[in-house]
């Protein structure tokens, strides 16, 4: 029964989807809001799970294991589908398939929960199909949209792409090593050429999920295509998950390796801060513009990630927990408004203060926060992160991620300008905000303003990963 | 006492316009700045009543909070004369900068929430002895920058308030750099103390390396030339009050900061880098007066010469004698209430004339006596006359500048002395064209003098600039201890 | 006497084989064809290492087997998208999916 | 109790009354403000006068010589180095006591003078208080017992002579001469500003008594180090010393810093006769002579102060000849005779009958004062009489003003040096120690006597006899006009027979100044041929005057038109330094920083728009990059190390 | 073992030409044939290496199954009988060169890596598979299978969701027709002076 206490969120999990599908084969008649409703409150129940569950330990060999870290991991998880299911309402509740929305979303949240979990290169690797496979379905549920179909497929065959490079690089450590468990690895490594071939593989098929450049090019053409939650589905809850495995995957199995992805991470960073940061300077649609943006937070996380020591794995954590505030919260206001009037250009957030100041300044919070201006949040996750890269001693690298956020401001401070300082006659119209998607913003609205100035959260991460 | 006092009431204050009408935000703003006020003025009691206050250097009302335990992040608050005095000031221009602003019609609520913000911002850069609590305070203040211009100012605000911001926000990206190297570098454990690393400096490659980028991130604060291009435009869209946050606080912890951390916590450095900034100060100060003499606009005119005023800040700083470090200290200080003034000044005329081209006024004196008269001393203040704070301020430096007998620092002293006749021909120009001459207009004799709030606020700072002008020992007794303290830190390190 | 080197080589030359026709071809549903080919080759390699290196587990033959199984799935979402694409849009010509660029 | 005790009062009461009239006056003392602040003089003067007297003739004099005694010093500002420090302090010494009577009598007069001249003005009680302003200054000035004190006060000064010149500030002109003033005063300040840092800070002290005692004692480690330093062959202390000069130069209108002086005619005329001819304009003098010993170790900077003194009064006395406007000539005479006292200090030796040109410089001063300000007062009547400034407006005024005109002929009289008016004893003692110890200079004191004596009888005659151009609009005014005329001309005719030489001399000790009766042969006939010269031009209307005019061509062309230094400074600001160095300065601020931050920020998105083909929508170029990425990596970084 | 050799070249050279055949066809329906003819050989190879159970899923899974779909999506598109569009040559040229440069890589990588052979001979029984398929302890594999199968539904559903669709698309949403594609060309056109 070892299976049944640690696995609990995943059995939860598994259960509520087949319910979901019994529900919708057995035709029940609910609306789609009662089923919303009903989602959440299960969800909420899964993350107050998550939070007073204490297990630790591993089943089916090596293939599952968890404790207080993954666990709190999966819980920021959790949270942000809340959020953003909570968000989704609007949206959702003219959707015929809103059962199948769910359905797909959960299982992608169970692959998430299964990867985090791995124990070993094959559940990683299904985990990571598991969710990644359904989003691109979900991508495609604006059904009678031509540019979710092309999002959907551009996903899908950039995924596809992925997955292939990702299977090839494992496929040479599997050669090389003869294991996939990586428990086993660290000993096995050797660090001959074909090792780090096949490591460099693995990072850009980590790099594809999380859109690091040069394997992100997807990443703005999916967001702008694909319906709002899906995209911020993708772009926060997603890319956390591939995060949080990433920097474990790294440290704990490739560590001693570290000397050979120090110098591929620097690249993929610097590369990734510039690029992210040169195309969200002239992006004029929301999405387009919050995808390069987080791609160049990315960036930033690499810097992090380049420093290889706890206080990296930290620092990471952490800023995915702000950024998933920060972005949803963007996000949140961006799907009201495009819900709400269909408007999606910048442009057309001209003068919001006017007609719309609390999702005006809900807004401007978000992107302080993504900017990292204290006292959001934003400002501790990116300082935390590029100190955590600077304990390498390589001092051009943190001159050029702290120049770059000199290019980031600049176009985080474009949107304020837009909202708060242009002036037009014809602003967005009063929207009004519904109880769900109100509480998902009063809740990012307090990690912004919170998770920074109160050490709390930090300091739990890091006693957990120490 | 608690010096965070200093940081709630701003927050609270915040707080309580958030949550009450619209109406009712000036009053509370002008009762939570009040307060704060007179919180200051209990603190400067309460520091001279300190015996150490006087003797030592100490810094007292110490609290020390983990802020993030696994980084050593602290939040350490503490004070010394130095500090005490830009407290101080923090305080009387924030509440003249209330008062000013009493009328404001547009978003009340917002503005007054962003001028708690920004003067919270500054409060806790002064008392902070973390440099991450510092850098947090330093940053804080940069959007209400932002938002204080794009939304309430004039002119060319966007641009202006995007300029400053991105400037700001360079500045700060440099200066994390350099504040990050001290954290690292640190001897022994890593840590943001400013008195950990005061007393145990990194070594002199190192400083070497990160003392450009603390100073110039400091400095662009200040208006370093030439990083000081944010100055002119963004004091000119600045709404009023803005423009005497941005110039009365604001610059000021640039300076504070140049002083602080990157001369006191490098000081090997600070004297290997001296000449560049002296010489850089130097073009500062008569370049700023040069360009100065030719705007023609009231705001471009107050902020260009700020660029001059604070171009002695960075002197004084850079001649590495206690009297020059004293007196960039005093000018910081006069600099703060003086621009304040003159910020406020300009502002009241631009409200009547509805212009600040200063050929399309005239014989203001005649229609507006009590805010000419008040523009005429702020303006006799800026321009370094006996009696007013500045001149005390201009001569510290100046004579901590000639104290160094090298040639280059009498040269830059010479060229920075020169100053003192340009900033006549141009404050005398504007004083000229606008308060003096025929009236241009008839309308002009039609508008109403000053109002309660507005002799309130300019009174509440002449009397600051008074006091120091007329009595300066107040003012170098009090920060006496200070800049011995980090004398001795540079002079003991050199020799 | 094995082949391993040899079936590595033809494992490498499928896998890049593949690369070329997605990379090449026009017509989404031959790209989903170049797909398969490169996890086939991935497959190969998996099994030849299992059998000839590592007999004593099963992890490549397993690793093979979901694959092939995941192949199936992944094929499946994109080939309703496909159709779907199809039927928004009336084309499976990859290069008329610029409508979301820049 | 001590009189000097009440020395502070002397720096209290005016600023007082500076202050209550200046912050109440507007709306409460509107008509009383007058009266009062010519009471606050009055009390004022009397303090002075008595605290003068005593010094004088009762307390200090010891062992033959007076002492300086510092009435009061406290530390205002303290310096980290060397024991650094501003002290306000009092100091009291003959020359300082000399001025205290000097100042309070004739602001006194002036203020008096006032009450009638400017009644009915809109800004009456800020007149009085900027009055009140100036006197506190002056009085500072001549009190401070440190150089930076006196540096302070030389400020304060400056700006009072601001405010009251721009006093009519509705008037353009009024507004021009008064920032010309005031530039070109800061400008001369510059210098004396870098002189007081140079010799602070090497003496170690600006304590002028401290100070003195350093530099004149060849081996005090100050002097030593002053004369050891130097710039371009010329020793600190010489520096020093010139600069400081300059400061003092820029104060009293000497070549090539005067040009502000006639200018500066445009404020109230009592004003002109208080600051512009009798007080501030002095102030240079007062500083070389308060700084004498020092100066008199100095060969180079001592020559300095009398070439200038020389030239000045040259120069300005040929101008004055030309000029038409009464106050301009009046302030070119100003000029003039301050140039004397300048190059009286220049000749002089240190110490009992060697220093007889600084005891003629003080006393001439000192007489200069009164005679002086009798003419502005007398021109204020004139003007305020037929208003205009011009003396061809004028002619024939001596029945409808007969006092004016007997008080203006004693002053005429007295500065033209006729004995036994004041002005004769001490324009001789002048001439004496110039002839003593330069020739030269004697004969250019010489010259200048005679033009003198012309340019004002010229004036004399053209506004009291000639013929009448205008009638007189106003009378002769109230008896608060008249009674400091009479009283200034009763002090300038008896004034000369003051032992100067007992009270005022350079090193504090009396001596008796002989007077040579055969000497006074050669300035007696200057003047009064030049006297003659104006009579046989300027009494009758006629073409003679023209025609000399004519005659003497260039010269008085150039004479009449200030020499065009006006012109030089003008071209020097305007195209120099506005045009070079403004303009570009301004430009370079727009294009060049202005313009690369601006670029910086065009330039990084112009970059961004050009690599906008990079997310060109075609999922294969997405993949063929992300394949070459991945090659690139690969090559790089396992490539080249590994294979 | 020649024989056995000459049966690896014959399949080894089947696989690769099909795979390139498959890869340039120019008709669509001709490719999905060529890509059965290799996962064919990929069986054959399998069988080579007597891996019996893994040739059978490979034949079951891809000849059945997934080859089928290829074919029934490319009838419901219409394309089999027409030729596919032509490739821009650049573009063959790039792919062309940067896949041959990573095989090369790649191929130069492993041929200097030392593979260790094992001497112990593999144990093909399909019953080891079949136990270790539904161990849940060390060398199981009952949790991925399960997982899988959760994927599968998914997968399931979301096919069901977006292929099977009984409406007709709106016609607002064809082509050049999309409201926000219009504004963003337009924008576009203004970036240039969008910063002032």
């Amino acid at each position: 029964m070892e299976i049944l206490e640690l696995m609990r969120s995943e059995i939860i999990l598994t259960t509520g989807i087949l319910l979901l599908l019994i529900a919708k084969v057995g035709d029940a008649k609910w609306s789609n809001q009662t089923m919303m409703t009903v989602v959440n409150i299960g969800l909420f129940g899964l993350l107050a799970l998550g939070f007073l569950t204490e297990a630790n330990g591993s089943v089916f060999g090596d293939m599952f294991t968890t404790n207080n870290l993954l666990r709190l991991e999966k819980n920021v998880l959790t949270l942000g589908t809340l959020i953003i299911s909570m968000q989704a309402g609007s949206w959702l509740q003219k959707h015929e398939h809103a059962t199948e929305f769910y359905l797909l979303l959960l299982t992608t949240l169970l692959g998430m929960f299964l990867m985090l979990s791995a124990g070993n290169l094959l559940m990683f690797y299904l985990g990571l199909e598991m969710s990644t496979l359904p989003i691109a379905a979900l991508a495609n549920f604006d059904l009678k949209k031509r540019r979710s179909s092309e999002a959907a497929l551009k996903m899908i065959l950039s995924s596809a792409f992925a997955s292939g490079i990702l299977l090839f690089g494992i496929s040479w450590i599997y050669g090389t090593t003869g294991s996939i468990s990586f428990e086993n690895l660290p000993a096995l490594l050797t660090g001959s050429p074909l090792q780090l071939f096949a490591i460099i593989l693995l990072i850009a098929g980590f790099g594809f999920k999380i859109s690091a450049v040069p394997f992100h090019l997807w990443t703005a053409d999916v967001y702008e295509g694909a319906p709002m939650p899906v995209t911020s589905y993708l772009s926060v809850v997603s890319k956390g998950a591939v995060l949080f495995v990433f920097v474990s995957v790294l440290f704990k199995v490739f560590g001693s390796l570290s000397s050979v992805w120090y110098a591929v991470i620097v690249t993929l960073a610097i590369a990734t801060m510039l690029i992210g940061n040169l195309f969200a300077l002239r992006q004029q649609q929301i999405k387009g513009f919050l995808a390069f943006s987080s791609i160049s937070q990315i960036g930033f996380i690499l810097v992090a990630i380049s420093g290889g020591t706890e206080q990296s794995t930290t620092a990471t954590i952490f800023f995915v927990i702000v950024y998933l505030f920060s972005n949803l919260a963007a996000f949140g206001v961006a799907g009201l408004i495009s819900q709400a009037t269909g408007m999606e250009n910048m442009d057309d957030y001209k003068g919001l203060r006017q007609s719309n100041p609390i999702l005006a300044w809900m807004m401007a919070l978000a992107l302080f926060s993504l900017a990292g201006v204290p006292p959001m949040a934003g400002f501790f996750g990116k300082f935390f992160l590029i100190m955590a890269g600077a304990g390498k001693g390589n001092w051009l690298f943190i001159i050029f991620a702290a120049l770059n956020m000199i290019i980031a401001m600049a176009y985080y401070l474009r949107l304020v300008r837009l909202m708060f300082m242009d002036q037009t006659d014809t602003p967005i119209q009063k929207i009004t905000i519904p109880f769900q998607p109100r509480l998902a913003l009063f809740l990012c609205a307090a990690g912004i303003l919170l998770t920074g100035v109160f050490s709390g959260a930090y300091e739990y991460i890091y006693s957990l990963v120490r | 006492m608690n010096l965070l006092l200093l940081l709630l009431i701003p927050a609270l204050t915040g707080l309580a316009i958030g949550f009450f009408p619209a109406k009712q935000s000036r009053l509370l703003a002008l009762t939570g700045s009040g307060i704060q006020f007179g919180l200051c003025l209990f603190l400067l009691n309460n520091f001279l009543q300190q015996p150490d206050a006087t003797l030592s250097g100490a810094l007292l009302f110490q609290n020390d909070f983990v802020w993030y335990r696994a980084l050593n992040i602290h939040l350490h608050t503490g004070i010394d004369g130095i500090s005490l005095s830009m407290v101080l000031l923090t305080a009387f221009v924030v509440l003249a900068g209330v008062l000013v602003s009493w009328n404001i019609q547009k978003m009340s609520k917002e503005f007054f929430i962003l001028l708690m913000l920004l003067s919270a911002g500054a409060y806790g850069f002064f008392i902070s002895l973390d440099l991450f609590a510092m850098f947090f305070f330093l940053e804080i203040a940069v959007i209400p920058k932002f938002l204080l211009i794009g939304i309430w100012g004039s002119g060319k605000k966007e641009y202006s308030a995007t300029k400053l911001a991105l400037m700001l926000m360079g500045a700060s990206a440099l200066l994390f750099v350099g504040l990050l190297g001290l954290y690292m570098n640190q001897n022994g454990a890593e840590s943001f103390s400013m008195i950990a690393l005061a007393a145990n400096p990194a070594p002199l490659a190192v400083q070497k390396f990160f003392f450009p980028f603390a100073f110039i991130g400091f400095g662009v604060f200040t208006a370093l030339f030439p990083f000081h291009t944010w100055v002119p435009d963004g004091h000119s869209s600045a709404p009023t009050a803005g423009s005497m946050f941005l110039a009365g606080i604001s610059m000021k912890l640039g300076g504070y900061g140049c002083l602080r951390v990157a001369t006191y916590l490098m000081p090997d450095a600070a004297h290997y880098y001296a000449p560049w900034i002296i010489l850089l100060a130097a073009i500062a100060i008569l370049y700023g007066a040069f360009a100065t003499m030719m705007q023609t606009d009231l705001k471009y005119i107050n902020a260009f010469s700020s660029v001059s005023h604070c171009g002695f800040v960075l002197l004084g700083i850079g001649v590495l004698t206690k009297t020059g470090i004293a007196g960039a200290v005093i000018q910081m200080v006069s600099h703060g209430l003086m621009t304040a003034l003159f910020f406020a000044m300009i502002g009241m005329v631009y409200e009547r004339t509805h212009t600040r081209d200063i050929s399309k006024m005239g014989g203001l004196l005649k229609a507006i006596p009590f805010i000419s008269t008040l523009f005429v001393m702020v303006a006799l203040c800026s321009l370094g006359l006996p009696g007013f704070s500045g001149f005390v301020a201009e001569m510290m430096v100046f004579i901590g500048a000639w104290e160094n007998t090298n040639t280059l620092y009498r040269i830059a002293t010479l060229a920075a002395t020169a100053s003192i006749v340009v900033t006549a021909v141009y404050i005398l120009n504007a004083v000229g064209k606008v308060i003096m001459g025929p009236v241009k207009k008839e309308s002009f004799m039609q508008l109403k003098d000053a109002a309660w709030y507005e002799r309130s606020a300019a009174l509440l700072l002449i009397a600051g600039i008074l006091l120091i002008g007329l009595a300066p020992f107040l003012i170098t007794n009090l920060i006496e201890p200070g800049t011995q303290s980090i004398m001795d830190k540079i002079t003991i390190i050199t020799k | 006497m094995n082949y391993l080197q040899e079936i590595l080589v033809i494992s490498t030359a499928l896998f890049f084989i593949g690369i070329y026709g997605l990379l090449t071809r026009r017509n989404i549903i031959a790209i989903l064809m170049s797909v398969e080919l490169m996890l086939n080759s991935v497959n190969i390699n998996f099994v030849a290492f299992n059998k000839y290196l590592f007999p004593n587990s099963l992890d490549g033959i397993f690793f093979t087997i979901f694959i092939i199984t995941i192949a199936a799935a992944e094929e499946a979402i994109a080939i309703a998208i496909v159709i779907n694409l199809y039927r928004n849009h009336n084309s499976v010509d990859i290069e008329s999916t610029t409508l979301l660029k820049f | 109790m001590n009189y000097a005790q009440y020395i502070p009062l002397l720096l209290v009461l005016p600023l007082l009354s500076f202050a209550v009239l200046g912050i109440w006056g507007r709306k409460h003392l509107k008509n009383t403000s007058g009266i009062l602040g010519t009471l606050v003089l009055l009390l004022l003067s009397i303090v002075a006068v008595s605290v003068a007297g005593h010094y004088f003739f009762v307390a200090e004099k010891l062992n033959d010589g007076y002492q300086s005694i510092l009435a009061l010093n406290i530390p205002w500002l303290t310096f980290g180095y060397k024991n650094l420090s501003i002290d306000m302090g009092l100091l009291l010494d003959p020359i300082s006591a000399m001025m205290l009577v000097v100042i309070t009598v004739v602001s006194l007069m002036v203020h008096v003078f006032s009450l009638g001249y400017m009644k009915g003005e809109e800004r009456y009680p800020t007149y009085f208080a900027f009055l009140s302003l100036f006197t506190f200054s002056m009085l500072g000035l001549v009190l401070s017992a440190n150089i930076f004190q006196m540096y302070i006060f030389w400020e304060l000064v400056g700006v009072s002579s601001y405010l009251l010149i721009g006093f009519y500030f509705t008037k353009p002109t009024a507004v021009a001469a008064a920032k010309k003033a005031f530039i070109v005063t800061r400008f001369a300040d510059l210098g004396f500003l870098i002189g007081i840092l140079m010799l602070g800070i090497q003496a170690g002290t600006f304590d002028f008594l401290t100070l003195i005692e350093r530099l004149t004692n060849p081996e005090s480690e100050a002097f030593i180090s002053m004369q050891a330093a130097g710039f371009l062959g010329i020793s600190a202390i010489t520096w020093a010393l010139c600069l400081v000069f300059v400061g003092g130069a820029g104060k009293s209108a000497m070549f090539p810093l005067h040009i502000w002086l006639p200018d500066a005619m445009e404020g109230p005329t009592p004003v002109s006769a208080l600051i512009h001819a009798a007080t501030m304009v002095v102030a240079g003098v007062f500083l070389v002579a308060r700084l004498f010993p020092i100066f008199h170790f100095n060969p180079t900077a001592l020559n300095l102060v009398t070439w200038t003194g020389a030239l000045s009064a040259l120069f300005a006395a040929i101008i004055a000849c030309t000029q038409t406007d009464i106050k301009r000539v009046l302030a070119y005479s100003t000029m003039s005779q301050i140039g004397y006292m300048m190059f009286a200090l220049g000749v002089s030796g240190y110490g009992g009958e060697a220093g007889l040109g600084y005891t003629a410089s003080l006393f001439h001063l000192f007489t200069h004062a009164f005679f002086k300000s009798l003419l502005f007062l007398g021109a204020g009547v004139i003007i305020h009489a037929i208003h205009s400034n011009d003396v061809k407006d004028m002619g024939g005024l001596r029945h409808a003003l007969p006092v004016t005109h007997i008080c203006f002929l004693i002053a005429c009289l007295a500065i033209a040096g006729v004995p036994p008016l004041s002005g004769f004893f001490s324009k001789e003692e002048i001439l004496l120690a110039a002839w003593q110890d330069n020739p030269a200079i004697y004969a250019i004191g010489l010259f200048t006597a005679g033009l003198t004596a012309f340019y004002m009888f010229r004036l004399y005659f053209l506004i009291f006899w000639n013929k009448p151009n205008t009638k007189p609009i106003h009378k002769e005014g109230s008896l608060w006009m008249k009674l400091p005329l009479i009283f200034l001309a009763a002090v300038s005719i008896v004034a000369g027979f003051i032992p100067f030489s007992q009270l005022v001399t350079s090193d504090q000790k009396p001596f008796w100044s002989s007077f040579h009766l055969l000497f006074s042969i050669a300035p007696l006939a200057m003047v009064i041929l030049g006297i003659f010269m104006a009579y046989r031009l300027f009494k009758t209307p006629g073409e003679k005057a023209a025609a000399l005019a004519l005659r003497m061509g260039r010269l008085y062309q150039a004479a009449s038109h200030k020499f065009y230094v006006d012109e030089v400074y003008l071209f020097v600001t305007r195209n120099i330094i506005y045009k070079m160095i403004g303009k570009p300065a301004a430009r370079f601020d727009k294009q060049i920083v202005d313009g690369g931050v601006n670029g910086l920020g065009n330039g990084t998105r112009v970059f961004s728009e050009k690599i906008k083909g990079l997310q060109n929508g075609r999922i294969q170029w997405y993949l063929l990059v992300f394949l070459g990425g991945i090659l690139l990596l690969s090559i790089v970084f396992i490539g080249i190390n590994k294979i | 073992m020649e024989t056995s050799k000459i049966i690896f070249y014959l399949l080894g050279g089947f696989i690769l030409g099909m795979a390139l055949m498959a890869v340039t066809e120019k008709k669509i329906f001709r490719a999905a044939i060529w890509l059965l003819f290799t996962l064919i050989g990929v069986a054959g190879l399998y069988f080579w290496m007597s891996l019996e159970f893994i040739a059978a899923v490979q034949i079951i899974v891809y000849v059945g199954g997934i080859v089928v779909l290829i074919i029934f999506s490319v009838f419901l598109t219409h394309q089999a009988e027409e030729d596919m569009p032509k490739t821009n040559i650049v573009r063959k040229l790039a792919a062309g060169l940067s896949v041959l440069l990573g095989a090369a890589f790649t191929i130069r990588l492993f041929l200097t890596n030392d593979f260790s052979l094992s001497p112990v001979e593999f144990d093909s029984e399909v019953s080891r598979i079949g136990e270790a398929m539904l161990q849940t302890g060390p060398g199981g594999f009952l949790l991925p299978f399960e997982a899988v199968s959760m994927l599968l539904l998914a997968a399931m559903v979301g096919c069901i969701v977006i292929a099977i669709r009984p409406d007709k698309p709106d016609k607002a949403e064809k082509e050049n027709n999309d409201p926000l594609t219009d504004r963003r060309e337009k924008n576009l056109l203004n970036t240039e002076n969008n910063y002032s």
